[in-house]
């Protein structure tokens, strides 16, 4: 964990470094997609890149993420590689879950990321479960379930949030807020239009940061990292940011109000944060570029890993049901 | 209008329900014009057209989507709710099950809930695992529920009328696929009767039964099976619970012989229950076993070529019924 | 309405008369239970009167109450015979259910006792419906949904606050909280240690009330009526009291500390509001006898009524599972 | 000890497993010893004796005790959760079925959920409509899902170890009238391997297949039966799913008859699935039809004079038995 001790020059870099990998696979995604050479249902994380990316550098490997249907952001800023999402969206075998779990079911617990979900609200008791895993066992792994705006009004939040609270467990809420849930603006279905103001309900703390601020981001996960690993209990982040897109591949989001869309757009994440790297100097324009290519060389590679990968083969359509591998237990031993 | 496709013929149902009773109302994720009327554009116009009052966007939250249903149907209303996707039907199965399908019963008869849900499903559109299902069984092991499906935008129409106007709770199955498959226009304001089966297309060697979209797969199968001289008859369900099964045994104790086909796993599925009955009532009589094609019995995965291979084709079913033609 | 307007002396009798029929017939049912002259799931509501009887009052028989499976002194405020009771907790043909639903689904449409479950928690999403039905027909009706302590930690309480709170619909949401749920004591299993400070969450009123004190919940439930018709929105009220039985009938209660329980008993809430009327000249004595022998005779029918009423008919057990009687639609009148 | 509780049998297969494998965890509602251990006392002493980490009471929110579970399973460990009534299951469906029966196939096997959900429910005891339901066989339509049950206490502590050391997400049934049922204890530390039947009785001229406590009754009419010279054989089916297919057409086959007996309600329950598969396999070689007996298609009614007769009795058993031996 080279980047959670100081907010230096280094850390702000690799931050970058993972939002313009967010960025630039979600534009050749879009642009595989466009072409055909992609069929797949896709939510694109644009304008979301701080919040994975700003997290992820205080955590490691072991720690766990949970994501959403809308999470290549996180998994990639947890250190999926970019070729087993490729295959995985290409449907091939190659794919991080043999091209049977699709988008919105990437796993890769080698890097922790342990669920993506497709059902809103879900992530959330399941990361308590990875938290209580870190109690039970005594260890310092800390979980992140992320969700949307949209998930915080689901029953399922609200029963996470109470037994996280309640048991103090090491779990970091992270509510990506980008203002719309589908169709559905933020505040017409929110009561109280607060959604980390719901954490003093459980006595949990609570914190809202501006989503699109690296440092602000990263000082509030800071905080909730250490919280967590002192065993002080969770912490629900309400980072507020804004949809770039339609809600997925295909909608054009027409009913994002045009000014509100061109002034998000205005103060793109990825280009403001690129712009301060160059203005502050905390990296060269050469050195920047290096870092772009590299980024550009790695998802080119991914795309065509993922498109010269092969097909599942048919007998993987009953495989994984159940685990048929191990050999079940016939006694145990007992003491009397 | 002489053409409808089945978005349009829901939204049409939606619209004469709500136009000649002021009872009926809706509630769902997105479902009025701010939020897009539908994520499918299914529910488009109707709260420009009918009031906020009476077709509300909600908040993502099932149980509280029925639960308000159940709330308003005791107290009167005609509540068509929308659950987007089946699978997500999940996390109201209490207000849905111990609730809108018992409160009858509990009462003595004194309340009920006349609650409408429509949700949408199916394989085909690569959303894989957590979108697709099919658990119609589920609902039909539940006393108190209905549950209808269809295969045309003419029925569509009517068994949503149906639906709307029956005084139990019936959860009216859609798939995701399907919207835009055109047929004839029904014929405006005609309720159709819930409970009961059609015979689609008659046929004298094997009884093919199944309901919803994949009766597309079955006609297919149908015309294939008359090139190689097998006559097929062809019965659609419509309702699934309680289903019609006195037109399964008539037709059934003529052709002999019958193949049970649904989008849902074969296992523990509702053909379960239709071959159970058969076989029994029939006992003797048939000339060939009942069988039933469902889908893979797996979660639905997501590589097309998985995908593809999860749902019974019409190939399968040919082949199903040849093997009983000896 | 005679009673909302003040809270006078006979608004305090009235109360004290409802809380006075509650313990009694709790009473009644404990002694007929134990001579076997009921066989039943019993949840007993002792200790917890003051509630319903100071909120009741200000409802009238077109407002709604869900209730739950401990329930019964909700409904008998509402207004719900006691011999419908008392015929259903036998099982006869006369209950309010036909001896169908039993103690746990009392249902009295005609008094406005619209649901009672058995399902923590799942009285607030279907109070919701009710709450919605006044706003969709543009009555005035108000809707309460009573549940327990426990209760506020289950995903159906908070997609029911959200939703009235963001409809305002006319719902008071009454949390008794007699600070255990079955055999858990509230503290340990509720983040933040408060029901009501939850709703600030959804940007709803929220009120804590001594439970026991008939005063502060008349206050408390006429401002949240108050509201409620006035098209203003939901409230949250927690009523703080103590459960003075084990969970249910049979349920001895080791669990809860002798010492707590023996103080709430001395503070039994019925003695209170009796010494109280009599202290402050409310009423007589003479007259309280009156009222309280008037109750005992109602009792007394009412268990008379019970056992001796009919089994029901083996039919029963297959009719009400769908409407058999309305004729179906066949066509609707459509405008072109 | 020879002779042992269902209670007690349960609570030594937690016990047993607690000690031997670290990894083993309770959670649900009052389970542990500060509440109680359990409403009904089944898990009494395990958290005093394996302490609070692992042994944990939570609060009334079936999706976070499942998703919890779930979680933890993730990561390793064996959780055994507790969902106090079937019912409410319902609350916990998303969890149960789009989560834990799903994560192995959909991660494509990379990762799995060793969770054992322990449920009670069952007529008889008072609870009516939403406390007494048998919904096994929504869980048995779910690929991914173990649904397992006992009719006995030694099978009731060797099937909890299979369950527990399982690598599948195993739904164990128990019956609320049922932890005072005593009989011969189990061989302490035998862990039952899931998916096998067991025949109980022997016999030639029918066979009965159940599961459950309502074996009892099957067991009885069995009884009476051999008084009027009908010897009818048993089957315990044990897990539900995936089921025993083979061994219970192998013994039908023999016998040429079969019914099968469930406290659910027979329309769309799993006596469907196995009479239709009976029905299939042994088309032609059946002496009768495959019959069905389950509960009344309705809720459970409270009255104790409709809850008798709302499940099945020995006497209904005996007399379908008898009509199929013409
Ligand atoms: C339980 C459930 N209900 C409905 C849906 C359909 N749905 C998919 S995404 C979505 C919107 C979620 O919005 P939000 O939580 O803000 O996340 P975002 O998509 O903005 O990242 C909805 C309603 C679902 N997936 N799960
Ligand atoms: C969803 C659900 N889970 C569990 C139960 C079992 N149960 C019945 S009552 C109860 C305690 C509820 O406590 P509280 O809400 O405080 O109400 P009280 O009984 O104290 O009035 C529990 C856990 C249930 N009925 N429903
Ligand atoms: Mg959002
Ligand atoms: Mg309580």
């Amino acid at each position: 964990m080279p980047f959670t001790n100081r907010f230096d020059s280094a850390t702000l870099v690799e931050i970058y470094r993972r939002m313009f990998l967010i960025k630039h696979n979600d534009d050749m995604v879009h642009a595989a997609a466009k072409a055909g050479r992609l069929n797949l249902i896709y939510y694109s994380p644009r304008g979301q890149e701080v919040i994975p990316s700003a997290l992820s550098v205080h955590l490691n490997d072991e720690d766990y993420i949970c994501t959403i249907y809308r999470g290549v952001h996180d998994q990639l800023a947890k250190g999926l590689p970019a070729r087993l999402i490729w295959a995985e969206y290409a449907g091939r075998a190659t794919g991080s879950c043999k091209g049977k779990g699709g988008p919105m079911h990437i796993t890769y617990p080698e890097g922790g990321v342990m669920v993506t979900t497709g059902v809103v609200g879900s992530s959330m008791p399941i990361a308590v479960g990875l938290g209580l895993s870190s109690q039970v066992n005594g260890n310092q792994r800390v979980t992140v379930a992320n969700f949307g705006d949209g998930a915080s009004n689901i029953g399922a939040f609200h029963e996470s949030m109470n037994l996280a609270a309640v048991w103090k467990l090491p779990v970091i809420f992270m509510c990506q807020n980008n203002r719309f849930a589908e169709h559905s603006r933020f505040e017409k279905f929110t009561g109280g239009g607060s959604v980390s103001k719901r954490a003093e309900g459980y006595g949990m703390v609570g914190v809202t940061v501006d989503g699109n601020d690296p440092e602000a981001v990263w000082n509030a996960a800071r905080d909730a990292v250490a919280r967590a690993r002192a065993g002080e209990g969770p912490t629900l982040i309400e980072a507020n940011t804004f949809r770039f897109q339609g809600h997925l591949l295909g909608d054009p989001g027409d009913y994002i109000p045009a000014d509100e869309m061109a002034a998000a757009r205005a103060n793109d994440p990825v280009d403001k944060v690129r712009q301060k790297l160059l203005d502050e100097g905390h990296i060269d324009e050469a050195a920047l570029q290096t870092l772009e290519d590299a980024v550009r060389q790695e998802i080119r590679e991914a795309e065509e890993f993922a498109l010269s990968s092969p097909w599942p083969e048919l007998d993987e359509l009953s495989t994984d049901v159940f685990d048929t591998v191990s050999e079940p237990l016939s006694s145990i031993p007992v003491s009397a | 209008m002489d053409r409808i496709t089945v978005g349009q013929a829901i939204n049409l149902a939606l619209h004469d329900a709500m136009q000649f009773d002021s009872s009926v109302i809706m509630l769902g994720e997105d479902v009025a014009d701010p939020e897009g009327g539908g994520v499918m554009g299914v529910t488009r116009n109707l709260s420009t057209t009918f009031g906020d009052n009476r077709v509300r966007s909600t908040p993502i939250a099932e149980q509280a989507i029925i639960g308000a249903g159940v709330g308003a149907a005791l107290a009167g209303l005609r509540p068509v709710t929308e659950i987007m996707l089946m699978n997500f039907t999940t996390v109201a199965m209490d207000m849905i099950v111990n609730h809108a399908a018992k409160l009858r019963y509990m009462s003595g008869g004194q309340t009920g809930v006349p609650l409408t849900i429509r949700t949408m499903t199916g394989a085909g559109a690569g959303t894989a695992g957590q979108h697709s299902d099919y658990l119609e069984a589920w609902f039909a092991h539940v006393a108190g529920m209905k549950v209808v499906t269809f295969s045309t935008p003419a029925d569509a129409y009517s068994l949503l009328l149906g639906a709307i106007f029956d005084n139990d709770p019936v959860l009216f199955i859609e798939n995701i696929t399907d919207y835009g498959t055109s047929g004839p226009a029904p014929e405006r304001g005609k309720v159709a009767r819930l409970g009961e089966a059609k015979v689609i297309a008659d046929g004298k060697d094997v009884t093919l039964i199944s309901y919803g979209a994949i009766m597309k797969t079955v006609l297919k199968a149908r015309q294939a099976l008359a090139k190689e001289g097998i006559d097929a008859q062809v019965i659609d369900l419509r309702t699934i619970a309680p289903f019609d099964a006195q037109t399964l045994i008539d037709n059934v104790s003529k052709t002999g012989r019958a193949v049970i086909i649904h989008e849902a796993v074969t296992e523990f599925g509702v053909g379960a229950e239709i071959a159970a009955l058969l076989s029994e009532r029939l006992h003797g009589k048939l000339k060939a076993p009942v069988r039933r094609i469902g889908s893979n019995f797996s979660a639905v995965p997501f590589s097309k070529v998985l995908e593809q291979a999860y749902v019974p084709s019409a190939g399968s079913i040919q082949e199903v019924v040849k093997s009983l033609m000896g």
